[in-house]
Formats: structure tokens, C-alpha cells, sequence
């Protein structure tokens, strides 16, 4: 991978890490009610974004997905009107955070609801394959958990029998809330489920971006040049508890989660770069400042925008203004 | 053309897929099987497997792919083939389709038609009988017709395709070659939430909908020997529903009786009854009544369940009867 | 015992538990985390893995298999962790266990209780917010319960967990930590199907569930200030519903206002009008009423959206005096 | 196997076939108004229904499998009361054919939702292992195309996860109605879905009863025994149409049909054990011929029953006689 790739998956690693960094502050502050973030996750974000082609393909996300909302493109201040409920907001305030919608970017909206995105990713896949759009594919991430709902697998299976242009991106964190794997599901590579589905797939370090990345560019690779779909299990792990509302600590040892840490795939990643001469301690220092400027300016720009007026409530809901009385 | 309701469905899809190359049709067996009522015979030939594709087992994945496609600018029309299938795509229509517009504050849309048979009298027993539009008028962001006749049909489908909002339209099994009838070659549309005064009365006002309008009428008929004027609204159109023509009836004949085959308690009739003691309490000279379905799971199989279930146009009759002498 | 609703619920659990090896409690998280809001804390360790189920994250088999374990003659507590994520059960509960008596004739029952948090006013956003009674309450074969008030969460669901029939348990997330009272220890039941009224009065009748109890009970007591006297009941049962207590408070106030959060059409007001309408119309000095949520997809995240969907008693107390004028 | 296995096999195989006979002959004649057959599955039940062990083992069947059912001990008479839809049918008249419920046999009420009863046998699994009633298993049988259902995956998770004992019994007709397994599915074998669930999952030849048998015995005894759950496909053939409403020549071609025939399991069973001396040509004659007469006795028995009454209707809705207005 070029330099630059390099240099571009660890500022894309970073942005993340520090916003999540920063919404938890806000939250315990009590400047927003809630934060959700994505630490232990960077590295397989930072590596899929990385292989999204920005103007052609579509992204169907889950909650979780900061850095792969930014990764294609995102504006920071997006993620902060969203976290403080701002009329800017791209639900208007109407939905939790980091539940965008951006549709010029290719970033689809979703509901909080596990699995049900899956399915609408298909579709998105379909259109184009329908359209002929060669050169197009759709990524479509969700978690662990999410590979138990039934819709998951009616989307999988559907997927393969038309032969869709769909990656199926799983970030395999080892819990859905307080549920470990071991409790989710009797397998331990996610990735064999798609021998169900007959179609490819594949389990990678999720800690690695590079790794994460040539996987699932290869993958969105076939998807465009109509091989069809493929599953990708990226193994990574969730350091936060899984909201601001949660405590972990009720259902797993803080051990594990210290020794999951020791493998923080951020440092590790810094490491490389420096190792590789990508990268030297300053550069990175620097780099850190830069982004923490830009985010900083970012939420304060946000803070300081209008709220969403009463008015909004009855907007959008049709076309036009039907009630359902007429 | 002279056609009954099955062809009217039949030649409008025609008629559609022909005119707008964004319509794709989506359900088990429309394809090569056209569909279990015929209703898509031949289609695949003429349109091909992209257009007219025959989806996997699995109802949660029709309709979310569906909103997908939708969601990227297709028009799906996806099939249930019975309504008593459709459960498993609740959360597929209320949880996502029907909120699409509003989560994204427009950004992204669902012009989706969700075509199904419903209702009884035709020995489907207890799974293929049922009626579902009460389970799913509640939701906002929705919109529900279910017309009755041929004319009705075709108009309602046209408006339906045309909509940019999700859309259920319901086709009952009853009235598919109950009667054939002239209507316009033309696309025309029938405005969505518009009822329709199917015979004028002034003695009496009965608002219905689907195959029961038949019935009714059949019973207004018989009356109109005794003297007794029935005014017989067919509301085609459950979510939006047309307030002005119920209302102008009532101020009119001051009586109402509400007819439908689904059940009462909670049903389409209880909010049409709400309305009209909100807003006309005082121009009515006898108490609303309901003559629903019964209060069980389902109809039955054996004739004698059925025929319990069902309503005859002789008990129409008798309750106008005593609605007028009240 | 002295408590807030969380704990009436949880108490009344716990001595479920102790007293009927049959009763088992399955759900996410339900386990270790004991429930988001800590209903079942420490259950696991009491009760063991077999009878506290951490399932999968899979809505529609932990409703599917627990009606399997009802036909079977244990007495599961199915939980759905927020009410918005309900919908994928809908085909269990609707199609499966609301059908099992009347399918089998009688041969198979499913004696189940779901449990779920539900509506608004918590910050609880587009997907953590909803009110779900009016998608159930048309459904023959199901009964539903909505109480507010600790004594009678505790009574009713000591009722629904001793019924032969399924059961939806629907738990207002405001009023969870909203007051502690005190309640009995020994394990009463409260029959499913009364009404209550929590304040006598004369003029107005004022018929609410849920959350909104609270606020109309704090606008009835300020119009007593104005001599007002409101009566306020409190369904608690949603299905089957309590037509006594209504129609006799009626007979005294001749004046209906129906309050709820969830949105009018075809809502619970619905129902309760269109019995009025029709078994006491002469009784009515003013059209019927009903403040409701409004006409929306769901609450929105921001102060602005939930607080103009939430209604104030403030603004109940408006409604209530223009009643009482007109 | 032992000869009198052979011979109870070939047994239950004649019987199911010529019970579907006669069912299709009355269809023709206008005494039954749908009739629905296994003709291709009678080796896969009969094998299957050999392994059960009646008085401790649970079927959940699906509709197509009239040769479990007798298998596992129901009277001819109950499949004829139950096709002509009499009040003696063990649903009262209420399902369709071939929808039985009998408690005492172990044999599962369900509905015709496809896939949705394949969470109740998990949950009739966890019952029995909550009651650590060792020696004891379900079978639950369902198509090729209830495998495309979310029901089925999150059923199939749910077992694995919590080791119920269950074996998951699929009769792989190679069609769906008209959908044939090719646009179902893109994998060869259904078996191979239990790699995603980490359970066994083999294939054997549904036209060898004495393969299947052997098969779902030692599947039924590992979870008996606490082996967990396994999945088993029998591969077989749908030689009718998928009920006397279908059409296959619309879907399929007769040529299809016909070489299938030529491997029809009964002749090629009976050859078998002709040639294994098992049963000489002279007896099968003679047991074809008791089964005829056994079967036209109670198909006139059935028919000469009384038919449910209309009051039957609102019976077995709730324990009770609760109405929803109470
Ligand atoms: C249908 C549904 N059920 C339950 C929930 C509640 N819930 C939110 S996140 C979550 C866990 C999801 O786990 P996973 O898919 O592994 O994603 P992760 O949070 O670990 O990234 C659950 C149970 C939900 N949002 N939707
Ligand atoms: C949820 C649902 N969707 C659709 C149907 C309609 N339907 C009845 S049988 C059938 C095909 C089932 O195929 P398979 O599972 O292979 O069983 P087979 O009939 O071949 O034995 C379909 C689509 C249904 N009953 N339920
Ligand atoms: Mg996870
Ligand atoms: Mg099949």
C-alpha cells in the first residue's frame, strides 16, 4: 500500500478515536444526553472507508459507524449537529446520533433497528445492477449481534440468489451489549456463514487496516465487476462500554478489557508507520493537534447553531401535507 | 377494456411496467407461475427476470429490498401473496418504509407499492382470509387503499404507482371476478383518499369498503322497495380517509352505519365512528353502529365458520332497516 | 414494599420466580446486564442460566420459542427490550401465539407474557419511543395491559403471568422512576380488564393509560381549583377493555375527553369513542374529544421534537376546560 | 434393519400415498374444495416417522407431511374429518387440511405461515431440557424454501446456541411452489447451512426411507442423549402440483415430472424388499388392498360426521368467554 494510503488510514483512525473521545466529554459534562462510540473499531473502519470509491458506491451503515461515515466523506460538523440534536442535524434532530443520511455522499439512512438495513442495502445493490451500472457496489456493515436476526439472513440469502453487488461487512466486536459471542452464536468465524449463503467469505485482523482494507477492496472489487457478494468478518473489539448509558462492568471483566487494550490497534498502528518511516513521532503529534483543532471548531460551530423548531415535528412525513384525515 | 378486478390489476401493471422502465415487480411466484391469481401471467416473458423476479422465500427481504430500490430511485411494486403473509414484513413496512422520509428528513424516499390479497368468503380458512388493514392504518407515513370495484382499481393503482410514499394496496380476493365492468383505457388516476358515494340515499348513511360494498349495495337495493334511501359510501382509500364526504352525508341522512369484514374493536370503523362523535355528535338522530366481523382469531374453514364470519347482505339489510326505524 | 414501578416490576418477578418453577425469562441482555433498566439484576446468579435466558439477538425467536415453551406448559416471560423492536416478532405474536387456542381448538395454549418498555418524554429518540399498543389492540386472542401506577403494575402483572392467554405487559419508560408508593407484599392480582378510577368528579370524564395518567391527574387537580371536578381513569387494561366503568362515569359527566400519547387514527381513543358513539350517544352533552400524540412517524431526538409531541398538562388542563365549557 | 421395520415402512409408505389419492380423487369429484399431497415424500416421512419415538419424542410438522403425522400415530379418520373440514377434526373446522394438533401424540398445532413453527419446536426442546427430561427430542420438518425465512435462521441459531434437542428435518422437494431450489438458494445442499449454526448438518437420499432412517435416528438420539440439535436434508420430489389449486405445467416442465417418476420410492421400495424377501408381490397386493378398505371406511365414517355448528365459532378465542369490551 502507498505511503499516502498509509498516512490517510491513520488520520482516519484518529478522527474517530478523538471525536468519540470528545462526544464522551460532552456527554459526562452534560452538554448531550447520550454518546456512542467506536474504539477498538478504527482500524477496520479506517480500512473499509478506505476502499469505498467515493461518487460511485453506497454505504448502508450501522450506529457504529462514525469512521466509515467519515471515511467516505462525511463533514465533521455533521457528527456534531447530530450529537447536539441540531436543526443542521441530517435527520433534523429527529433521529439518535450517528444515524446520518447524506445522500449526494452515498450514505443511506438507517433506523436504530438491528438487521433492517441489511436487507435495504440489497436493494440498493439490485438498482444498480438492474441499471447496469458496472463499476458500482454497495457496503453494507453491521455487528456481531446483528447475524442473529432473521432479516440478516433473508438478505444474505437474497443477495446471493440474484448475485448483488454487496459487500457484507461484519465488525465482529465479541458482544452485542452484554451478550458475548459465545452466547450469540455456536461458530467462531462469522465469515463461515456465508458458506450457507454460497457465496465468498473471509475473516480478517480488524485491528489491521491494511489487512481490513485489501479485503474488502478486493471484495468490492468482484462486486463491481458483477462476481457478486461476499461476507467479510473483520475481528475487532469494543473498549467502551456499548453506550454512554451502559456499564460494562456488569457483564465482563475490566482484565479483558485492559488486555484487549494492550492490542489498541491506534498506537500499534502509529508504531508501524513510524517503523516504516511513513510517519515520525512529530508528524503524528502534529497531526493530532491539527485534527483536534478541526474537530474542536467543528463542535463549537455546531454548538452555536439553531435548534430544531416545534414546526419541524409535522414536516416530511409524505410527499406533501396529507393528514390522515382529509 | 371490460374487466374484471383481477385483469384490472393485471392490465394496469401492464400498462406501467411498459410506460416507466423504473418498475420492477417483486414477490414469490409472480414470475414464470404469474403469480397464484394469474395476475402477472406472461409477464416474465415480456419483461424478462430483472423486472419481473421471483424472490426467494422470504417476505422481510421483499419488501426491504424493495424499500431499498426504492430508496435508489426504482419502483418497486412488491407482492405478499396472501395478506395473511405479510407479518413477517411488519417491521420491514411500519419500521422502515413507512419512516424512510421522516428519519431523514426527506432526504432519502420510499415510492414503494405493496400489492396483496386479503380478505374472505373464498374458503382460504383461517390463513388465507385474513383482513390486515387495521393492523396497519395506525402508522403515519403509510397510505392504504383498497378498492372494490374495476374502475376503482385501476385508478387507485395508477395513483398508487405514481406516489412517492409507501403504499399497501389492498385487493380483496372476493371481488377478483366478482363482476366485469367498461373502464378507461387510459392511465387515469383516482385521487388517493377520496371516497366515492356509490349510491346515493338520504335516509341512511353506510360507509364500507372492499367486498362488503358490493353486498351492502345488493342490500340498499332490496330497501329501496321498502322506501328506505341508503346512501352507500365505498371509502376506497383507508389511510388518508376522506372526512368532507363522510360528513356531507351524514348532515344529510343523520344516520350511520359503518360495514366491514375485519372486526370490530379497533377496526377501520372505530376511528371513523371517533370522528364523526368529535365532529358531527349533534347532527346524529341515531347511535353509530358497527356490523363487523366477529371477535375471533380468524375465519374458519368449514362452511358453517364461514358463513358465521362473513356478513350477509340480508343482515345488511336488517340493520339499515332498524338504523332507519331507530 | 415501598417502590417505583421498575421495582414493582422486578419484585413481582422475583416472587414469580421463587413461587412457579415454571416461569422462565427470556431476552437480550436479561442475563448478566439484568435488563437496561435493571429489572432482572441479579437474577442470573438466583435463578441460574436455565431460567434467565440471555437469547440471541433475534426478536421474532424469542417470542417464537417461548410460544413453544407456553404450548409445552412452562410459563416463559418473554422481554422485548425496547417496544420499538417489537415488530420483528409481530408474526409470532400475531400470527402464533394470538392464534394458538383458537388453531388447535383448544388442544394447545400459550400461556406467555411479553414484557416491554414503551413510549415517550426520555430522551428516547426515533427508535426508543414508541407506542405500540394500537398495532395490537385490534387482535383477537391477545390481551394487552398498560398500568402506571406500581400497585397496579404489581397487581396486573401477578394477573397476566397466572392467565392461560397471551399477554402483551406494556411498561411506560416515564413512569419507571416517575414515584414510589407504597404497595403490598403478597403477591395480588388485579383482574385484566378494570379500569380505575384514579380521581372522582362530576363535570368531565377524562379517560387516559400509561404515563399520561400522571398529567391529567395533575390537571384535574388544578381545575379543582377553578371547581372543575374531572374524573380520571385509568384504563391499565387496553385489551380487553373495561366498557362498565366508562359508560357509567358518563352517565354522571355526560362530557369525554380521551387523552394518550400514541396518535389519534385509529388509536386507542378510537375504540373507546366509537363504544361511546354507539352504546351512549344520547348521554353526551359535548362531541367526544380526544388529545392525542400527533400525526408522525415517531418522537423526535431533540428538546424541541419530543417536547411537541409529548402532551403537557398543561395543555391537558386547557383541553379539560374547554370541555367543561362547551 | 429388521424386517419388520422394512415392512412397517413400506407400510406407512403406502398409506400416505394412497390417502393422498383418494384426497385428490374427492378434490376432482367436488366433495372437498382443496386437497394437498406428498406424492414424492412418503419414503423421507416414513423413515423419518420410524425414528420417533412415540410417547416421549415431539413433532413439529409442517403442512405437507400427512405421513409423519400418521406415522407417529394419527388415525386415518382425523385426515378425513379434517379434509372435510368436520366439527370432529382436531381444529374444529377452523384450519386447512393437513393442519393437525393432537397433544396427547405429540403432535404440534401450526399454522400455514412457512417457518414459523420451526422457533415453537426449539422452544418445545428448551422445555424438555429445562425439565431435564432426558431421552426426549423434537423433529421439526419444514421445505426447501421455509430455509429462506428469517424464522428458520433465527430458530436454527437459537438451537445451537442453547443445545436444544432438536433434530431439523427438511424435505428438499427442489420447489417452492413455482420457485425451484436454483433461484432459492445458491447452494447445492441445505445441509450445509448447519456449518453456519455449528451443528451437524448432512444430506441423505429422501427416496431411501431406510437412509432417512437412519439418519434422523441417530440425529434423535444425539439430542436425546444431549448432543445438541442437528439439521438433516432428504432430497426428494414434489410429484404433484403444490395443491389441487396449482398449475405446475406452468412452471415446470412434464418431462421433469416424469423422469422423476422413474424413480419413484414406492415401486423401487417395494422391489426391494421383494427382492430381499422380505414381502412377496402376493402380500403387498394384499396390504395395498386392507389399506384401501381401512382408508374407504373412514373416509365415509368422516364423511357421515356432523359439521361444526355456527356457535363453534367464537369458541376457544381465551380460556374465558372475554369479549374485547368487557
Ligand atoms: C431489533 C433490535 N433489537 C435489539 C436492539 C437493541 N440493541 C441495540 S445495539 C444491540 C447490540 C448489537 O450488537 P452488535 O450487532 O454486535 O453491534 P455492536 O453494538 O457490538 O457494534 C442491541 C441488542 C435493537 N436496536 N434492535
Ligand atoms: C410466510 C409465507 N409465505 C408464503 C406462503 C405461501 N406458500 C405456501 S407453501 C409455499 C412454498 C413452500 O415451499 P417449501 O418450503 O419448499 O415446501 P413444499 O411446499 O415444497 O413442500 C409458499 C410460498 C406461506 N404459506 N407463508
Ligand atoms: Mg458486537
Ligand atoms: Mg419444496
Amino acid at each position: 500500500m502507498k505511503a499516502s494510503e498509509q498516512r490517510e488510514l491513520l488520520r482516519r483512525m484518529l478522527l474517530h478515536r478523538q471525536i468519540d473521545t470528545r462526544a464522551f466529554q460532552l456527554n459526562r459534562q452534560g452538554r448531550i444526553p447520550f454518546a456512542l462510540g467506536g474504539e477498538g473499531h478504527e482500524a477496520a473502519q479506517a480500512g473499509a472507508s478506505l476502499a469505498f470509491m467515493r461518487g460511485q458506491d453506497v454505504l448502508v451503515p450501522y450506529y457504529r459507524d462514525l469512521g466509515l461515515a467519515l471515511g467516505i466523506g462525511l463533514p465533521v460538523i455533521d457528527v456534531f449537529t447530530s450529537l447536539f440534536a441540531k436543526k443542521a442535524d441530517t435527520s433534523g434532530g429527529r433521529q439518535f446520533p450517528s444515524h446520518f443520511s447524506n445522500k449526494a455522499l452515498g450514505l443511506v439512512s438507517i433506523s436504530s433497528i438491528i438487521a433492517a438495513h441489511v436487507a435495504h442495502a440489497v436493494g440498493f445493490g439490485l438498482a444498480m445492477q438492474y441499471r447496469k451500472e458496472r463499476g458500482r457496489a454497495v457496503l453494507c456493515s453491521f455487528g456481531d449481534g446483528a447475524t442473529s436476526q432473521g432479516e440478516w439472513h433473508e438478505a444474505l440469502n437474497f443477495a446471493a440468489v440474484m448475485q448483488a453487488p454487496v459487500v457484507f461487512f461484519c465488525q465482529n466486536n465479541g458482544w452485542a451489549i452484554s451478550v458475548p459471542q459465545s452466547k450469540q452464536m455456536r461458530i467462531n468465524d462469522i465469515a463461515d456463514r456465508a458458506i450457507g449463503y454460497g457465496m465468498p467469505g473471509s475473516t480478517v485482523d480488524g485491528f489491521d487496516p491494511i489487512a481490513v482494507y485489501d479485503a474488502v477492496h478486493a471484495a468490492l472489487e468482484r462486486a463491481r465487476n458483477g462476481g457478486g457478494p461476499s461476507l467479510i468478518e473483520a475481528k475487532c473489539y469494543r473498549f467502551l462500554p456499548h453506550t454512554s448509558d451502559d456499564d460494562d462492568r456488569t457483564y465482563r471483566q475490566p482484565e479483558e478489557v485492559e488486555t484487549q487494550r494492550t492490542r489498541d490497534p491506534l498506537p500499534t498502528f502509529e508504531r508501524q508507520l513510524i517503523e516504516k518511516q511513513i510517519y515520525s513521532t512529530d508528524e503524528i503529534a502534529l497531526l493530532k493537534a491539527e485534527l483536534y483543532e478541526h474537530i474542536d471548531q467543528a463542535l463549537e460551530e455546531a454548538a452555536a447553531l439553531e435548534n430544531p423548531s416545534a414546526d419541524s415535528l409535522t414536516t416530511n412525513v409524505y410527499a406533501g401535507t396529507e393528514k390522515a384525515w382529509l | 377494456m371490460n374487466v374484471n378486478n383481477v385483469e384490472a390489476v393485471r392490465a394496469t401493471l401492464h400498462d406501467a411496467l411498459t410506460r416507466d422502465e423504473r418498475i420492477v415487480i417483486l414477490g414469490e411466484d409472480v414470475g414464470a407461475r404469474g403469480n397464484v391469481f394469474l395476475i402477472t401471467k406472461d409477464f416474465l416473458q415480456e419483461f424478462g427476470p430483472q423486472r419481473i423476479v421471483d424472490t426467494p422465500l422470504s417476505e422481510s427481504a421483499i419488501i426491504g429490498v424493495a424499500v431499498g430500490m426504492a430508496m435508489d430511485g426504482l419502483r418497486p411494486i412488491a407482492e405478499i401473496q396472501f395478506a395473511d403473509f405479510i407479518f413477517p414484513a411488519f417491521n420491514q413496512i411500519v419500521g422502515e418504509a413507512a419512516k424512510t422520509r421522516y428519519r431523514s428528513n426527506g432526504d432519502y424516499t420510499c415510492p414503494l407499492v405493496i400489492r396483496t390479497p386479503y380478505g374472505g368468503g373464498v374458503r382460504g380458512a383461517l390463513s388465507h382470509s385474513i383482513s390486515i388493514e387495521a393492523l396497519f392504518y395506525h402508522v403515519p407515513g403509510l397510505k392504504i387503499v383498497a378498492p372494490a370495484f374495476p374502475a376503482d382499481v385501476r385508478g387507485l393503482l395508477n395513483a398508487a404507482i405514481a406516489d412517492p410514499d409507501p403504499i399497501l394496496f389492498l385487493e380483496h380476493k372476493k371481488t377478483y371476478r366478482l363482476a366485469r365492468t367498461d373502464i378507461a383505457d387510459e392511465a387515469y388516476t383516482i385521487p388517493i383518499g377520496q371516497a366515492d358515494i356509490k349510491r346515493s340515499g338520504t335516509d341512511l348513511t353506510v360507509v364500507s369498503y372492499g367486498y362488503f360494498v358490493h353486498l351492502a349495495l345488493e342490500a340498499a337495493a332490496k330497501l329501496s322497495s321498502e322506501d328506505i334511501s341508503v346512501e352507500v359510501i365505498d371509502l376506497r382509500s383507508i389511510r388518508p380517509m376522506d372526512k368532507t364526504t363522510i360528513l356531507q352525508s351524514l348532515s344529510k341522512t343523520h344516520r350511520l352505519l359503518i360495514i366491514h369484514e375485519d372486526h370490530a374493536f379497533g377496526g377501520i370503523g372505530a376511528e371513523i365512528a371517533a370522528m364523526v362523535a368529535s365532529e358531527a355528535l349533534f347532527e346524529l338522530d341515531a347511535p353509530i353502529r358497527r356490523l363487523c366481523g366477529p371477535d375471533v382469531p380468524a375465519m374458519g374453514y368449514a362452511h358453517a365458520l364461514e358463513d358465521a364470519y362473513m356478513i350477509s347482505s340480508e343482515q345488511m339489510a336488517t340493520a339499515m332497516r332498524e338504523m332507519v326505524q331507530f
